[in-house]
């Protein structure tokens, strides 16, 4: 039973490493700030999951697994709607997805203009 | 011994770079953020002196024996207070200043109180 | 395990780091920030693991909270006049001098 | 291990620092110092300090400064003045803080003078005397009660002060006004409205925790006043200054920070006048060590309320200065069109 | 009750300051703040009398023992101390009404109140304490809201003095920190006299040496010693008239009296004069600080600006007194130390009547104020005649004795340039002279000032001089401190 746990646990934390570091890999390499996002987003939510719950196998104690699932639940919670109001206020602001860099130049300079 | 006191000295390059910060940097808000780095480098010095290799964190448990030491960190705890409110002061004097100068640069408040300083001395000299 | 784990998670750190430096606009360094917080709590509560006592999960729920009150913060106050329709890397327009 | 890599991750940052122009960006690497060092005291084992930095370092000083950047400016001017003179001024100091380490005992050898002389105490005796497990939180709350109330006032002067310096008194009408132009960016943030209201009351809850759990674990009363304080924050953030001022107004939030350091106060007199000496809590009870118990709930009671009172008022004062700005900013463009 | 005197003399006025927030209306809030400050001057009189009939009185926070817990020392040198400043925190206060409705607008007496006792309560709570890190606590008590007191002043420069004043303020403070980070580091303990029984067998280390250099350096950035001064004149010119007057009187005095406590106190005589060369060092600064400082001076047109670099001259005589390190030399200094708090706040208050009437302290709007104002102008004169040295004045009193310890010690040098230093006082007080008696006045006649200033001011002005002229009380109280700190520490 312990091995089995101890196993389960570190396959888990195997995958939200892996996860972890694929998202950073994924933040330093892609082109432009939306897919960034994609990458930081989906891998930070599924692979702080996956660390958590090889934690939760570990855990032995009651009261440190059920903080655990709290700590898992605000990520779970948190770290979408994070990603989707800054995705949203990078847009509403003007930010524009690289293939459409070359319409927002112009979008932008009438803005500009009309504001000052 | 170079491991032993190698942290000490990362933490003194962290000081030192709060403190160059503050004086090099003409933007208020900058000497600030240099402040704070200062100070919180500082406290980093004392939580590190309070370490006890193989020691735990000092909450009493049955199955654990030694302990860090508690003392720097009650001592950093007012510390870290005490940091906050220098920057929340800070912060309020930085927004009167820009308000009143309209700018946060060091050079240019100084600039602009000579100015103020030799239209006053010309006034006394006619 | 744990120690791969929170060498994976430094790694992770490190590369958000660059990020945050790097910017170009205002977005990514927000973004960069938020990855950093999931990962302190990550790394919070697996040095609970590490060093035996777990029982300090607390800090990483207020990592979590703090992360996400600091990103809407964040969000909240880049929203003003000065910052919109303009990358960070831009020379500052007349009005903020 | 993990401190030399928590150590280099925080000498890049800084080092970044120094370079980057931009002031949003250094305050942003600013939060990440303040998570960074948080990590770095977990890892010493300082979980309370961590606690402390986590809410205070990464969370409110982050904030204040992001809003004092909206209100100044954003980029810093290139000119930088007497490089030469910060750097030989620098250099002089580390070079004396490096020639003073040469002399210090080894980092976590356990036999160093602080770990014989005052502290052995704390750790041998204090559940005898105080009966808690948090060393820290006795330590804080008793042997060393004066300090605590030392920072209880300092925050509290921080907080006068602010209001001293920011503080504007306006009449109703012009507050509705003001109120009126309050940017509405979040108006069509569905989704985050309503995963703050859903995370409000929890945060509330766990100040309460933290509020109360200070003599098991990591945490206490000031920990609790921020964490309460940040639950206002983030409602203030969403839902406007004025919303926030409906439910809590100036006047009633300075009677509680002031409310609070006399109630830390009034334990030392309490004790004064059961005979003991100012803190002493043995007097309060029959028995010593529910005494202590006793002393340590209110001071943490004192010092939770003075704290989130003083983080609201500084908040609010920010936010409030900020609105007045772009009030009259308004103003000005309408008058110029 | 009687025991617990020392705690009292701190917490009254601590606690006094929320008590002023919910009061809220300045009118309250400053009889309320006024009565405080008197009792804290009462206390600090019965505790004056008890250590001088009975020696030292130590006061355990908590009933912790002490390298514990915290504890309140009151020896003869805080005493002293706590007296200058509570006298001095009174007899200021009763001019704060008027002066302040001249210079800060209404709705913000009430916090100026609040911030006036919590600076009382920080300079108290740091000579009281006996524990090295209790100072640092109450250190930034006392600056913070000096930040803000500051601040507080009508003109913008305010503002950014207090800025520059904030950010030297708190390096000096984390310095102390870092100094006292050292000492823990060492010796394993924050009292103080558990520090000074433990340093000796560690003075040799290099870590100890470094201890001392950064509180040294820490506590001379919140003194405006010599080089470190620049942050001062700005910060005294343009802060309200009342914080002026309390500031130059206590707040460089209580950072003199930490350097007076870290150094012999705590890291000892043999170790601060003979392991550090600091008696060169500091006899150095000391002396240029008295030239720049005074020459600098003469050149002002802020009468403000003018004597706040005449009070870094003074610090200047204080530290020379200092490094003299005999019983006589620092009698000197701690006379200076009640002297000087005794006529500069009685110049600063007699300036905040000036600026109460005419708006400003420009030395060309004191044109023909010596026929307008006399007994303001009186004021000053006297408190000036004091700054030089004059007989019959407290500035006699102690420059005569600092030269008598520096003949002592057969420094004739040094006591011609300090007689040659107050020969530059005599230059710029005759500017303030020259103009307030000499010179036609030129705009509006004015009135004298209110009797809420008079009465104030006149108090500080008959203690100068009746100070100078009986010299029993402050020499005993001086030399006795001077004498307990020679003989064995705390």
């Amino acid at each position: 039973m312990e091995i089995l746990l101890s196993i389960t646990s570190g396959l888990f934390l195997f995958i939200g490493s892996f996860l972890c570091i694929s998202g950073g890999v994924g933040i330093i390499r892609f082109p432009d700030f939306y897919t960034r996002m994609h990458a930081a987003g989906v891998t930070d939510t599924l692979g702080s999951a996956m660390i958590l719950t090889g934690l939760m196998f570990q855990s032995g104690d009651l009261l440190v697994f059920a903080k655990l699932v709290m700590v898992l639940l605000l990520i779970l919670l948190v770290g979408p709607t994070t990603s989707h109001v800054l995705a949203k206020a990078a847009f509403h602001n003007g930010l524009l997805p690289q293939g459409l860099n070359t319409l927002s130049k112009s979008d932008d300079k009438e803005d500009t203009s009309s504001n000052t | 011994m170079l491991m032993g006191l190698f942290n000490n000295w990362v933490v003194i390059v962290l000081m030192m770079s709060g403190l160059y910060i503050v004086i090099a940097h003409g933007n208020l808000i900058k000497k600030l953020v240099g402040l704070t780095i200062f100070q919180t480098s500082v406290f980093i010095f004392y939580i590190s002196m309070a370490k006890v290799n193989g020691g735990s964190a000092p909450i009493l448990s049955e199955n654990i024996s030694l302990y860090s030491n508690p003392l720097p960190h009650v001592l950093i705890l007012t510390a870290i207070v005490v940091g906050i409110a220098t920057t929340a002061l800070g912060l309020s004097l930085v927004v009167r200043l820009k308000e009143s100068y309209g700018t946060i640069e060091e050079e240019e408040i100084q600039r602009q109180d000579n100015q103020q300083n030799q239209a006053l001395n010309k006034e006394r000299d006619k | 395990m744990l120690i791969a784990a929170t060498l994976a998670i430094f790694v992770a750190m490190l590369l958000a780091i660059f990020r945050g430096i790097a910017g170009p606009t205002l977005y990514d360094r927000i973004l960069a920030v938020n990855m950093f917080g999931t990962k302190t709590v990550l790394l919070i509560s697996l040095l609970g693991f590490v060093m035996g006592r777990p029982e300090f999960l607390d800090i990483a729920i207020v990592y979590a909270l703090i992360n996400f009150i600091s990103v809407i913060g964040v969000l909240r106050y880049s929203d003003t006049d000065q910052f919109k329709h303009r990358q960070s890397n831009d020379k500052p327009t007349e009005k903020e001098l | 291990m993990i401190n030399i890599v928590l150590l280099s991750l925080l000498v890049v940052i800084a080092i970044a620092i120094i370079r980057m122009k931009d002031l949003f960006a250094v305050v942003m690497l600013t939060g990440i110092y303040g998570l960074l060092s948080a990590s770095f005291f977990v890892a010493m084992d300082a979980v309370d300090v961590a606690f402390t930095e986590a809410a205070v370092g990464a969370g409110i000083s982050t904030l204040l400064m992001l809003v004092a950047i909206t209100m100044t400016g954003r980029k810093e001017k290139v000119t930088r003045h007497k490089p030469f003179a910060a750097l030989f001024i620098v250099l002089i100091t580390g070079g004396l803080l490096i020639y003073g380490t040469l002399d210090m005992p080894l980092f976590g050898s356990a036999d160093a003078p602080i770990h014989s002389h005052v502290a052995p105490r704390y750790l041998n005796d204090s559940m005898q005397e105080i009966g808690i497990p948090n060393v820290v939180t006795s330590v804080l709350a008793s042997y060393r009660a004066f300090d605590t109330f030392g920072e209880v006032v300092v925050i509290f002067t921080a907080g006068i002060g602010v209001l001293a310096l920011l503080f504007v008194p306006r009449r109703k009408e012009e507050d509705e006004k003001i109120a009126s132009i309050n940017d509405s960016m979040h108006e069509h943030h569905l989704v985050i409205r309503i995963i703050t209201k859903m995370l409000i009351p929890f945060i509330l809850l766990f100040a309460l925790y933290v509020q109360f759990h200070g003599d098991y674990g990591p945490g206490g009363g000031f920990q609790a006043g921020v964490i309460f304080s940040s639950a206002i924050v983030l409602y203030t953030m969403l839902f406007g200054l004025s919303t926030a001022r409906k439910v809590i107004n100036q006047g009633f939030i300075q009677l509680m920070a002031a409310f609070g350091v006399l109630f830390y106060g009034c334990v030392g007199i309490a004790s004064l006048m059961n005979g003991g000496n100012f803190f002493d809590y043995n007097v309060l009870s029959d028995d010593p060590v529910a005494g202590q118990h006793l002393g340590i709930l209110l001071i943490e009671w004192g010092v939770g309320v003075t704290v989130a009172a003083i983080m609201i008022i500084i908040f609010f004062s920010f936010a409030g200065r900020r609105e007045l700005q772009q009030h009259s900013e308004n103003n000005k463009n309408r008058e110029s069109l | 009750m009687i025991t617990h005197l020392p705690i009292l003399q701190v917490v009254i006025p601590l606690m006094a300051a929320p008590i002023c927030l919910i009061l809220k209306r300045p009118q309250l809030a400053w009889i309320f703040a006024l009565a405080v400050s008197g009792l804290a001057f009462a206390i600090s009189l019965v505790l004056l009398q008890q250590v001088m009939v009975s020696g030292v009185i130590s006061y355990e926070l908590g009933g912790w023992q002490a390298p514990w817990g915290i504890e309140y020392r009151i020896d003869q040198l805080n005493a002293l101390m706590l007296l200058i400043i509570s006298t001095i925190s009174t007899i200021v206060l009763f001019a704060a009404p008027e002066s302040l409705d001249k210079e800060i607008s209404k709705d913000k007496h009430t916090y100026f109140y609040v911030l006036y006792l919590l600076s009382l309560t920080g300079m108290l709570g740091i000579v009281a304490t006996g524990d090295a890190f209790n100072v640092f606590v109450f250190l930034e008590i006392t600056s913070l809201s000096a930040y803000a007191l500051i601040a507080m002043g009508k003109k913008k420069q305010a503002v950014w003095a207090s800025f520059q004043y904030l950010v030297m303020g708190t390096i000096g403070a984390t310095f102390i920190l870092i100094g006292i980070g050292l000492m823990y580091q060492m010796t394993g303990t924050l009292n103080m006299q558990d520090l000074a029984q433990r340093l000796p067998e560690v003075s040799q280390t290099r870590t100890v040496f470094t201890a001392f250099a950064f509180v040294i350096v820490g506590v001379c950035l919140k003194l405006a010693m010599f080089p470190l001064h620049l942050w001062l004149p700005n910060a005294y010119a343009y802060a309200p008239s009342i914080v002026t007057a309390f500031f130059s009187a206590t707040s460089t005095k209580v950072a003199i009296y930490l350097l007076i406590r870290f150094t012999f106190s705590v890291f000892g005589l043999s170790f601060s004069f003979t392991t550090v060369p600091l008696q060169t060092l500091f006899m150095t600064l000391g002396v240029l600080g008295i030239f720049v400082a005074s020459i600098s001076a003469i050149y002002q047109h802020n009468i403000k600006h003018l004597f706040a670099y005449s009070s870094i001259a003074q610090i200047g005589y204080m530290i020379v007194g200092f490094s003299i390190s005999s019983v006589s030399g620092l009698t000197a200094t701690l006379l200076h130390l009640f002297n000087h708090a005794l006529m500069k706040s009685a110049i600063f208050l007699a300036l905040a009547a000036v600026a109460y009437r005419v708006g400003n302290v420009q030395l060309d709007n004191l044109k023909g104020l010596g026929r307008e104002m006399p007994w303001t102008m009186a004021a000053i004169v006297i408190g000036g005649l004091s700054l030089i040295g004059v007989p019959l004045t407290v500035g006699f009193v102690s420059k005569w004795y600092l030269l008598t310890a520096l003949i002592e010690q057969g420094w004739w040098p040094i006591a011609v340039l300090i007689l040659l230093g107050s020969m530059l006082a005599v230059i710029y007080v005759w500017k303030v002279v020259e103009i307030a008696y000499f010179k036609e006045s030129s705009g509006a006649p004015v009135k004298e000032a209110p009797l809420s200033f008079l009465i104030p001011i006149w108090t500080l002005v008959i203690a100068n001089v009746y100070f100078g002229i009986d010299t029993r009380f402050s020499v005993e109280i001086a030399q006795a401190a001077a004498q307990s700190l020679f003989g064995g520490g705390l």
